[in-house]
């Protein structure tokens, strides 16, 4: 799945719809439209943007790596949110490469049929996305320095 | 092996090559060629052909993939 | 407030950009928009739409009746939930009125620098509305019989 | 005094005049005219004159509004 493009079904229920790892720009309305669903009562959506500073330092470019084996393990996170929550329609999607300040680097669109499950799945995927998924953040910030986010 | 992120940062190439042993071995190997790989080492999970792996101990056979993965910071 | 339209702000921090009552549909990616900012590392929303059953009955038509104060409600709830939480910004939208299947009667959007903040804003912030808003919600059900929700 | 939603439909009208007295008595009043009005009146809130009033013996005089409010249900 890591090669063959985004991973979409169209199953009757707890639809996975969309678990992908792109270089390219990720729109959180199409994300959302994705999951939309008449039986749908709530829809809670994340979108983790890249910022201007970090711990008070500003950040210049900023750029994320992703392991071969990126998109299947967010193909596996998605599916075990999937099996924990009551979930209509479900759609992730993880960018990798250069990315500008204030555009996302993850986007998460949860639909569910009552919003205090729509919440928890969606904080639970995001979580789950940051523990397993293998991909990393290289920063460089104004002063010319950079790093390896979370890497001491 | 193939070194990603940081790791690869610290060794200054995305593969190197190097004799077979175990996961252990391998790694010192790298770690007395590359100095600061020793740094980053001690934070990084390892692929042993596709599978996780913590043993230092597990053999690593010839033609064997290792990956060296620093800690995820996605999203 | 209630009848001046909506309130907008544009003050520096912890801003309520949006806390409105409206007859017309709500966009949520317009939503989306209004809170972004370079320094939010999260944005969460949340699109409360309707549904085509309740409760196991088919729903044929819908309305929501507002209060003369609900916007003025709205702009308080919004102003404690921005109390209470690190917010960046934040918009806030209820619908009133016949509101056709699928569309949204609620979305509310928050930007906060860290991602538990904004699932944490954006859950107090609908709950908060749940509670304090005084808008009802008339269902008309497919074998023509009707309710007042949350009326016994 | 102004009724929404279910108390409306309950009492058929969007207002009704009531004569002053107590917020008791005037809701006493309504629901001895309308039978209907007494199945929703448990679960009502109330305003008076714009302020929150939960307590029956609260006088209500001549030309204050008070508005009935059922149980919420937005979003």
């Amino acid at each position: 799945m890591a090669d063959s493009g985004p991973a979409v079904n169209n199953g009757p229920m707890g639809e996975i719809r969309l678990a992908e790892v792109t270089e390219k720009v990720i729109d959180a309305p199409t994300m959302e439209r994705l999951v939309e669903d008449d039986r749908a009562g709530a829809i809670v959506s994340f979108s983790g943007n890249v910022r201007d500073h970090d711990h008070g330092r500003s950040v210049a470019t900023l750029d994320y790596e992703g392991h071969p084996s990126a998109e299947a393990v967010l193909a596996e996170v998605a599916k075990e949110i999937e099996g924990r929550f009551d979930v209509i329609a479900l759609a992730v999607s993880h960018r990798v490469g250069p990315i500008p300040i204030g555009e996302a680097a993850l986007v998460a669109a949860v639909a569910t049929a009552h919003r205090g499950e729509a919440f928890a799945a969606c904080q639970a995927l995001v979580d789950l996305v940051k523990e397993k998924l293998p991909v990393w953040k290289h920063q460089v910030f104004s002063d010319g320095t950079d790093e390896w986010v979370n890497c001491a | 092996m193939h070194l990603f992120a940081a790791a690869r940062a610290a060794v200054g190439e995305p593969m190197v090559t190097v004799e077979a042993g175990t996961l252990g071995s391998v790694l010192d190997s790298v770690a007395s060629r590359y100095s600061d790989f020793a740094r980053v080492r001690p934070q990084c999970s390892y692929l042993l052909d596709e599978v996780s792996c913590t043993d230092p101990s597990t053999p690593v056979g010839d033609g064997s993939r290792v990956d060296v993965l620093p800690p995820f910071a996605g999203g």
